[in-house]
């Protein structure tokens, strides 16, 4: 990263005017919090993910796992951090900052509920008034979340424009902010964003690969052969990515979603995925410069995955840079690979996974399960895996089962007296 | 004439709407009915998939322009089409000017990276010149990330109109100055577009910052009526920008019903409201030691 | 405990014949492995409780409810073990033993579906087939528990004799052991049942206190002058307790359920709470002699509370002697105590507790709250209190919104808009 | 007559029915059936609220005799309206016999410390006494816990039946064998009562390793036809016990609402088609070294 916050030519600032000092603001505030560790901010900061959040999360050998692909998986295991998932790393970490600096309100946008509830979660431990945006059509999907928001003290914001997703969630809280940019704080979800938010979020999500790289060393006196993590916005990714970057020997995988289809239909202005990596373009997008899907015209694509999670139109410009430059390699796994993935995990190790992280799985599978062609990807795995299991899956258990209703996964469990009820 | 020559002669009225709404015919007539209601300025929105500058209001047209079928080519046939003498400005998102024109379908089929590199603004000034285009409005790009597209207009000629906020200060301001040509969008309130029921008393000093800045200044966000148009003018403005108020005709219109030629006339008739009222306000501001 | 598993006079192996061969297999597999850690069973437990577990699981400040109470606060974090709640701590330990002895077939009981989900997580990750016996009832009201436990591969198998809750559950699984008791283990839920059970269950619970007695040490320099959890069977109660029995100067204290109230029903059989400890009778249920919900007669009464997991009429025989001896103070928290502690830890601390574990909470306030009344039972918690967190609510959302609508908890955010879609 | 001498005479009978089942009085008629159908001696059930060793037959008895308002004390009551000569041995669960008769109502009421201390099985034997019945069986109260029951029947001279389940062997099965006295309740299978379309083959080698034992050996669990109590009689069993064939017919009757002399009808008449079966197999055994 340079100083202005550009990974190659993307990232940067491209937000509106009325927003530019908070930013400005807020990126002094981490040089100084962040990177210098001034009033010993990471030290609280870290002792509160230890205490709160519970970290050090493991480093698993999964052992049926290992077996199936002949190779050692272990298992990066987020999915037990408080909230269940990686999010809260990032949800502490800024709420935290913006205590420091001395805001008074935070807002945030959420699509499937974590990033929310993991915020909310933040709020009420630091005593921090929250109000976090939600599309309509979110909320009615992922009422769980919704209830664990309020719960925690935040209020729910129903975003009802456009298609009431994502998308015009983060929208909704950008003009909140530039109305109420002088007391109050946007937390946002993932590695994407204007600077400083894409390093920010990354720096606070590292702990990730800082213990798995500790915990590699301390269990098998090595570094992996490669790393996996599922890849949306990007944040689990560039949390396990980022202290192996330096070390050339560790592959890094991002497994990004391929939806139904990679195919796009350009009329509909739908991408059937949410590969942005994989099948995007080049574009600016919330504040950012990075890979999107876009049309020809520019018009941002509605992105679509069975994890809602991923289910976003672009990707943290530094991830995108790094595939670029070829140090991350990014691949995708469908809808179907993915729900496999997911009751495949549930069923062999015992731990349900986000159907965000069984993507990481789904790759696995894809490139050293028993019915893969043998190929150069499985080697490019090497002999020691870790994936990272970003969240746990219990805010998915109806829609998996829906969805895995509705596509007949020939190793899901029978679920038929539920599909009805649901 | 020129962005700033619009100032020259008293204060300027600027009025907005997104091309295409609610759609292409009736939006055509709506903006010539701006200029028959005495705008000297137009900025013509080319909707973008995700206006974070806008409220609903403006949020909305949008959408609707969009279903509408507007697309960066379709806006310019639509500059073509209409028959307005005043300088038109574009507003749009940086997406959309970054993105236009990179590749020829021909590239595109018989791309197989799935990459795509932009060629950045260059074809969308372009052709923006080429349509008779005077400037641009772009919310989501501040100064720092305006050097491509400053080099742009200048190739071509076109100016680049900066958005000030009321945050905006010190080497903020002189960065965004350095930059602007045409005039300066004075940001009444902080917050997104859309029109209130009340003007933003903030206005005069907003200004103040501005006074040794030899550009016009024209304020906008929020303002609906004669009476606001009056007061801003009196405290100093050069001009003034109206968008969600007109737009909320437009709306209102396609929600009743409403024929074009009646909602075309509600808009001449509240335009020339506001023009008087910028009328009005310049009479009785104190003489401007800079701008006689 | 004595060598024949009494606990005082409580305690004892109450089973059908054809059980106790069974018992004194699992006896002697339990002073092996468990008490002389034969083969490095412990080694092995305590590794996979780290890695696939998460422990330890942190001591945590609660910096408001310190405040509240006016004294120091900390958290024993539970929740945060894999599958949301100490049940996993006691399903891993015994389906491993059960491994260790060559068994087959793993078998449980589940009244909320806490120690249902633990165990199928547990027989997944050790690769056991697994039933579940749960009641018709039970199953209705705690679907997504019975969703976890069908994707982590286990049968759940409805019990619809009776009013088709834990009770009965208990019975038929007893049932299934004593038909195929030669390659089964009945994994039993909390330290109840014949001997060995209590004490094996406690044992493996008694990491919880292990490991808070050291984080005491280590960030205050001293031992809590109380530990306060909650009682349904009483396994994190056990738990949170073993290692402080012999340090005099910490008080204990068993937080039971008071349900609606402490009256009974005795022609209806009937007992609006799960209060043994408190109201309860010596009696035998479920294999030990006990204290117990009964009827004059001896027969066994349907208890009540808002937290399922709490809803049980019997209670670990070990337990209920420290409470006569006097080690354990054994009080009791309401319904709505409970639900209003839930709703205040939420939105204080940012952690959604379980109900059960709300109950806990419960205590705390009403003897140190602001509206108590000034104690001695206040002093009885002395300057530093440890609260064992020992579940997550997310199984409790719908349940605790709509009791708390019907309640009108006063600090409950508003979830009107909710209330009728459940 | 006591429990041993009604095995004295050839094969024992030994039929179950849940007292109260469905209500007081046609479970009188029903359990004046078995005798008359032939029972040597009947054991009565006297439901408790968790019966951890039935199957779902003699649970659902329970349930119906629950409701019906069954408790220890109507029991007694039922034992004392009986019309039977032959021996009861009263089968209930261990927590009944515990609690009975342990306070006073006048105590409970001035008991404020909710400690109820129990008196232990003994007032519940001496009642039981008082009433007539010769015995026990208590499915969940093993040999190591019996000590008290043991002591109270041995007071008031009544007999203690244990169940020896196919998994009792070596110490285990001593200990019981000291302890039993009347019968031993041979369990023909693993798992809990239940009536069964096949007679397990393993009675043979069951009672072998009972041969050492003097006491009469009466097999049960899953027993429902003639037949299947001759081929057991035939294997070495000095007894049958028959209990959820029984009870199914009493459900039956009570679902379909057949009036009790009927049901009653019923169960004589299959009583006597075991009773026979159980003679028949007598003559096919082998002579008997010890019991002849
Ligand atoms: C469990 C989990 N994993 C992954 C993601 C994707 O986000 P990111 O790519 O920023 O890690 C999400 C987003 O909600 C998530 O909840
Ligand atoms: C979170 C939680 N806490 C407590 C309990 C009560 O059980 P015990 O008293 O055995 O700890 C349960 C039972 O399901 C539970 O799920």
């Amino acid at each position: 990263m340079s100083a202005d916050g550009k990974f190659g030519d993307y990232g940067g600032q491209y937000v509106p005017e009325a927003l530019m000092p908070a930013i400005e603001e807020l990126n002094d505030a981490y040089e100084r919090y962040v990177l210098d560790n001034e009033d010993g901010f990471m030290d609280d900061f870290r002792a509160r993910l230890r205490d709160f959040g519970g970290r050090p999360t493991p480093l698993q050998r999964a052992d049926r796992l290992s077996e199936r692909y002949d190779r050692e998986v272990y298992l990066k295991r987020e999915d037990l951090l408080h909230g269940g998932a990686h999010k809260l790393n990032n949800a502490l970490g800024q709420v935290l900052l913006a205590k420091y600096m001395g805001k008074e309100r935070i807002i945030a946008e959420t699509g499937a509920g974590q990033h929310g509830t993991a915020t909310a979660m933040a709020c009420a431990h630091l005593d921090m008034p929250c109000e976090i945006y939600m599309g309509e059509r979110d909320i009615n999907r992922q009422r769980p979340n919704v209830f664990r928001m309020k719960l925690n003290g935040s209020e729910v914001n129903p975003v009802t424009v456009g298609r009431g997703t994502l998308k015009e969630a983060i929208s909704e809280t950008m003009r909140d902010w530039a109305t109420n940019v002088e007391d109050t704080h946007y937390v946002i979800g993932s590695v994407v964003g204007p600077h400083p938010f894409p390093s920010m979020v990354r720096d606070f999500q590292s702990v990730i690969s800082e213990e798995a790289r500790t915990q590699a060393r301390e269990k098998l006196g090595r570094l992996p052969d490669a790393v996996v993590a599922c890849a949306g916005g990007g944040s689990n990714t560039m949390g396990a990515f980022a202290e192996f970057v330096d070390d050339e020997e560790t592959a890094l995988y991002a497994v990004e979603a391929g939806g139904s289809t990679l195919e796009v239909d350009e009329e509909a202005g739908v991408a059937p995925n949410s590969a942005s990596l994989t099948t995007g373009t080049e574009g600016i997008l919330h504040g950012a410069r990075t890979r999107l899907l876009q049309d020809r015209d520019g018009q941002i694509m509605e992105s679509h995955s069975v994890s809602s999670g991923l289910d976003y139109a672009g990707v943290g410009p530094e991830l995108a840079h790094l595939v670029d430059t070829g140090r991350v390699t990014a691949v995708n796994v469908d809808d179907d690979e993915a729900l496999t993935a997911f009751h495949r995990l549930s069923q062999m190790e015992g731990i349900i996974p986000a159907l965000e992280s069984a993507h990481a799985f789904g790759y696995l599978e894809s490139v050293a399960g028993p019915d893969a062609p043998d190929s150069e990807e499985a080697d490019g795995l090497g002999e020691y895996v870790v994936v990272n299991v970003s969240g746990r899956g219990d805010k998915d258990l109806e829609s998996a089962i829906e969805e895995t209703y509705e596509r007949d996964i020939d190793i899901a469990p029978n679920m038929d007296e539920f599909t009805g009820g649901l | 004439m020129s962005l700033e020559d619009a100032f020259a002669d008293g204060p300027a009225f600027v009025p907005y709407l997104a091309a295409g709404d609610p759609d292409y015919e009736s939006s055509l007539k709506y903006v010539e009915a701006l200029e028959r209601g005495g705008a000297d300025v137009i900025e013509l929105g080319l909707p973008f998939s995700e206006p974070i500058a806008e409220g609903p209001t403006i949020q909305n047209a949008v959408v609707r322009s969009l279903e509408g079928g507007m697309t960066p080519t379709r806006f310019f046939e639509f500059v073509e089409d209409l028959d307005v003498s005043v300088p038109l400005v574009c507003m749009t998102y940086y997406n959309l000017i970054y993105r236009y024109g990179d590749e020829s379908e021909a590239q595109r089929a018989s791309n197989t990276s799935g990459e795509t590199v932009s060629n950045g603004p260059r074809p969308f000034v372009e052709k923006a010149a080429e349509v008779g285009i005077e400037g641009f409005v772009v919310p989501d790009l501040p100064a720092e990330e305006a050097d491509p597209l400053r080099e742009a207009c200048d190739e071509f000629g076109l100016d680049l109109v900066f958005i000030v906020a009321p945050t905006t200060r010190g080497e903020r301001l002189d960065r965004i100055m350095e930059q602007v040509s045409g005039y300066v969008y004075v940001q009444a309130r902080l917050g997104t577009t859309g029109a209130q029921s009340s003007v933003s008393d903030q206005t005069g000093s907003s200004l103040e910052r501005l006074t040794d800045y030899d550009v016009p200044k024209a304020v906008g966000f929020g303002i609906s009526s004669g009476d606001h148009a009056e007061r801003i003018v009196a405290s100093g403005a050069d001009g003034i920008i109206v968008g969600s108020a007109l737009v909320d005709i437009v709306a209102e219109g396609h929600e009743n019903g409403d024929d074009a030629e009646t909602v075309a006339d509600r808009l001449e008739t509240l335009a020339r409201e506001l023009k008087d009222g910028a009328v009005a306000g310049a009479s009785q501001r104190p003489p401007h030691p800079e701008r006689t």
